[in-house]
């Protein structure tokens, strides 16, 4: 039964000018980092976000279009519905340093992934990057957990200027005694993907395409051969090797591939 | 990419292949329309995955964007399902289709195109276009549950109405045609022969169920963004297979039969009633894309339990006793 | 006898009580038709068990063995059921209400007497007939899906054959009236319409779907008797609300819904889309007698989280919102 | 889920002229003395059958009519199919002697009954009631359980002359020591009831209705306020006191009562 479980929001944060964190009265213990949940607002759509953490049912969301909009409106105490968790997450390498990658939102389920981290006691570095020191979300909440961080902005005005996937080029991790774990824009990813397949890096991105079902019978997220919705939202990246749509094509909401902007 | 990828067909003693209009299937499990079909690749993988034909998403003239999520959920005994038709429009699924035969037609299994459109007119010029890709089979939606007010009422709840629209695609074609019904009828008999005699080469049936309507008590609302929706999986079983035998029964053309359908079990019923190729569409939620080879297996279990050597052995068996 | 005997009542601020046409149900859950309600004393135990209301099951002015066993499975996701409208005839039926209602009376909880016959002009006869036994309300079933070639369609199948036979039973009865309708159609509301019309004081709505069919695969046989079989329960459930969504949205009268439903939960659904009282069958199957009182346990603590004190401060609400 | 399952018939034993034991390819290993299946003849119609042995799926059948006669037409490797166990079935009082009292085709639950009270070291008395010497089913076999036997004949054939009721009376531990149990007709059941009831015996007894559903909801084996199906077939004593139809009206497939032969 995958009906959706309404529940009351507990907790609504602010992390950002345009991200925003919603607690929810659920718990999903079995959740994994990198799984989503579909969230329903009644009377305005129902689509995927990652579980940034369990219990309790935390989302972080950035504010984009229509129904992050929306969703950001709602108020503490205001029902929402949910159902899953789907698809396939993070698995972490024990034997390797764990190097996580956020762009934007992709923050969340990277929280959650590092929290793991820490508690298997894997040495662990966040690179976050953002437009502006304004746009940097969650760095208090990294600082608390005790990881090693790397900030980039597109203006400078905090950490390092430029691309996020430039900045860790200067880590000294980044090589092949670590495995990067990254969710973002998927400009973002595809850079990631270069950078482990040129240094042979273990690596595991998250992906996003249009969800419609989210437990693999609609094909709307079909990218190449993948359901991302199963086979994903956490790929390998060997799988995504010369793959026609990863970094270049996404389905909308008819199907239809469009170029990814 | 996963285990059901290209296994090679675990060998035995029975055949399990199927003509359906003249089209060879290698096992009579089809991927029903709606489920997956959307691109190329993924129903290659189906199709690797062992289902013995493909057909595509509904596709109209125009690209839909179909109705707001949630538009399809497991409500424990089946699916409940309102996508609005949603589909890339013709001109895009003619593409998907040549390229999934290029890949298929080394694996021998067929595409089936299915089509629907808001006027009688418009199913014509689906079907002229649609043929440009050559799919080995044209199925015609008539039959979806989830209408808009603008379509009044399902083509496949009037004889003469079906009868219209599979004339008009007809008239549009040289593919042999599947006329796919509806179980929401009285009189489901009465609908297939309006379709045969007017030049159906097969019937595809049923599609979902109802539509059903599914509240979620605490927000007082539908759990579906449309409201009502087309129920499908286990539940509908039943009333699949009485509609499978009442059109068998009614009519002499080939019947693919769908709904419900999710074991081999499944499939010997379906085939006892009459039916030439199951259709499977809600048991990939419930079995995984495996699902077809498990069938088949099932299958083919049963067969050499019972000593066939074919399905035509025992098709319409069922049907033959009174009752 | 078992513990479902005589409890009192959980005394509780939320008043469940209904009016169905004028009389009283102490709670709104009812023992649907040909469910345990062929004898008084087990329709009185039901009453004890918790059933605001029972239906007995259809009589007919002669006397019917039925069809031969078996008659009632559970396939899993439901019952499907070809009994053959077995019954005593009125005769014996108006005795057994007449007993019934002396024992039920003093427990404020109404006998429903369920009627049918082979042709429009006999439902008034049996109307008649039954109509001495002072049963508090008279449904009548014109939605039996297991129809022999005698009766050819359903008379719920044809808006002018509802009216009529609503119309012959309303001219032989002071006692009111809900007629009850069938899934099996394509326009449920057109049916609820012609019967409202014709002078139905009341809906009772779903009768089971279908008719099914379930085969044996080793026997190459139907697993009923009869063949076809009408499907019931929790399967039927999503149908069942949106035809009673669709029949209160169409008329003004009470309704009694029935179909799949097993829990609290499903009944606050059939009273969001506006039914009156909910009939219960098939979930005595699932949860024993005691359902009866569970459904009702449940129903209050949906009422009581919620703040209701009355059904009618939520009955229809989702009707209202657009879809 | 209780779609009968098709299974063929293993083994068919003659016990008289008109009783006979079907083994079938099935087994019912959580079934007890007393429960009942709904035995399916495929074309003919489908009917209560006490089970005499779960281990294989034993049923022992006396020929009175249509069903019953097609039944005794079937031949080993014909297919029937089967569904339940259902009802509730006897309970063993652990403290009390045990007295088994059989009519007719009563013997076969009794026969299960017998065994699971001789495993569990009760000393148990079975009393065998027939029309004649030729009549008597199982002799054979609870003689070979080593259980105490009683037997009866109308015309006095073979054991005590009339009926196997007062045969019992005779018997040493006819008292407040022992427990009854009875399966047979009717009128039988009606004379033990009277007898437990006299003596203080406690007593429990194996009824028959007609059944359709067997599984609670048709209503058709309806006996006062009882459904024979689910609250029986075995009843104590205590809860026949006083029964309108107990020993006196049954009802139709119509549903009519009518009075007992
Ligand atoms: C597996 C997965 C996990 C996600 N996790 C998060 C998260 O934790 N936080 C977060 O802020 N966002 C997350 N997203 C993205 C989020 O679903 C979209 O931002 C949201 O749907 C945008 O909807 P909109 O109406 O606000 O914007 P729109 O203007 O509709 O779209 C903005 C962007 O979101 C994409 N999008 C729109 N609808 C969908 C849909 N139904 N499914 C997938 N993508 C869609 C569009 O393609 C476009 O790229 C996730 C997406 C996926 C696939
Ligand atoms: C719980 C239970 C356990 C039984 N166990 C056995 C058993 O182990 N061995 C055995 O030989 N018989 C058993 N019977 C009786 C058996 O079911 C009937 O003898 C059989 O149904 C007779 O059918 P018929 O067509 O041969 O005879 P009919 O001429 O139809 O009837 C003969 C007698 O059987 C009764 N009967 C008929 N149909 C049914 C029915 N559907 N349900 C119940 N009674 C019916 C009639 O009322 C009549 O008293 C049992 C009955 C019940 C209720
Ligand atoms: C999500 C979903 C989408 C569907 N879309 C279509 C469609 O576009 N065209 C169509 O003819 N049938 C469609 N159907 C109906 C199926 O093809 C099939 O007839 C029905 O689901 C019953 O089969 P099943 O029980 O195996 O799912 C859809 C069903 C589902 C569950
Ligand atoms: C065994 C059985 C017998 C039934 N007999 C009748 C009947 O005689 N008259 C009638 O109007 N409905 C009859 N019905 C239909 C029920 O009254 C009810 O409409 C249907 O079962 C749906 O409700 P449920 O899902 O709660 O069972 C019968 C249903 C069952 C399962
Ligand atoms: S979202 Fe439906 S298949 Fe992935
Ligand atoms: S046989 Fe149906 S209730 Fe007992």
């Amino acid at each position: 039964m995958t009906l959706p479980h309404t529940v009351r929001i507990r907790e609504i944060r602010d992390e950002t000018r345009t991200i925003r964190t919603f607690v929810l009265d659920a718990e999903v213990p079995e959740a994994e980092p990198g799984q989503f949940i579909m969230l329903w607002l009644p009377g305005v759509d129902e689509k995927p976000m990652s579980v940034a953490c369990p219990t309790p049912l935390t989302l972080t969301v950035a504010r984009v279009g229509p129904f992050t909009t929306a969703l950001c409106e709602r108020r503490v105490g205001d029902q929402v519905g949910w159902r899953g968790p789907y698809g396939r997450g993070f698995s972490l390498h024990k034997d390797q340093l764990a190097l996580l990658v956020s762009g934007g939102c992709g923050v969340g389920p990277l929280y959650f992934l590092a929290t793991q981290a820490v508690t298997r006691g894997i040495p662990t570095t966040v690179a976050l990057g953002a437009r502006t020191a304004l746009d940097l979300p969650y760095v208090e909440q990294f600082r608390a957990l005790g990881v090693d961080l790397i900030l980039a902005t597109d203006d400078g005005s905090l950490g390092y200027k430029g691309p996020v996937t430039d900045a860790i080029l200067q880590s000294a991790i980044c090589n092949s005694q670590s495995a990067i774990y990254a969710c973002g824009p998927e400009p973002m990813l595809v850079a990631v993907h270069r950078l482990c397949r040129e240094r042979a890096i273990p690596g595991q991105l998250s992906l996003e395409r249009y969800m419609k079902c989210g437990f693999g019978i609609c094909g709307q997220c079909a990218m190449d051969g993948y359901l991302v919705c199963q086979d994903g939202p956490v790929f390998d990246v060997e799988q995504l090797d010369g793959l026609r749509d990863f970094g270049r094509a996404q389905r909308s909401a008819t199907g239809r591939r469009l170029p990814i902007r | 990419m996963k285990p059901e990828t290209a296994k090679p067909e675990t060998p035995s003693a029975v055949d399990i292949s199927a003509t359906l209009c003249g089209v060879r299937l290698p096992n009579p499990t089809v991927l029903t329309s709606g489920v997956l079909g959307l691109s190329h690749e993924i129903m290659v993988r189906v199709a690797r995955a062992g289902a013995g034909g493909v057909t595509t998403k509904s596709c109209s003239l125009k690209p839909r964007p179909g109705y707001p999520n949630p538009t399809i959920l497991d409500w424990g005994p089946g699916l409940i399902n309102a996508v609005g038709l949603s589909n890339p429009g013709v001109e895009v699924m003619v593409e998907e289709i040549r390229a999934a035969k290029e890949e298929l037609a080394p694996l021998g299994v067929p595409v089936i195109a299915s089509i629907f459109a808001e006027t009688i007119y418009d199913f014509g010029t689906v079907a002229r276009f649609i043929s440009e890709a050559q799919p080995d089979l044209i199925e015609v939606n008539i039959s979806c549950p989830n209408i808009d007010d603008r379509y009044r009422q399902m083509f496949a709840a009037n004889p003469y109405v079906a009868g219209q629209v599979t004339r008009r695609v007809k008239q549009n074609t040289d593919i042999p045609v599947l006329v796919k019904l509806s179980p929401n009828v009285t009189d489901v008999a009465q609908i297939a022969r309006a379709v045969v005699e007017a030049g159906a080469d097969g019937i595809t049936a049923i599609n979902s169920l109802g539509p059903g309507l599914i509240l979620d008590i605490e927000t007082c609302r539908p759990v579906l963004a449309h409201g009502t929706g087309g129920v499908s999986g286990p539940a509908t079983r039943p009333i699949a297979v009485r509609c499978v035998r009442d059109i068998c029964q009614a009519v002499d053309v080939p019947v693919v039969a769908v709904g419900g359908v999710t074991t081999g079990r499944d499939s010997v019923e379906m085939i006892l009633v009459g039916a030439t190729a199951v259709g499977i569409g809600s048991a990939v939620y419930y079995r995984g894309m495996a699902v077809f080879r498990q069938v088949c297996e099932e299958l083919r279990d049963y067969m050499e339990r019972h000593g066939y050597g074919a399905l035509k052995e025992f098709r319409g068996r069922a049907a033959a006793i009174r009752f």
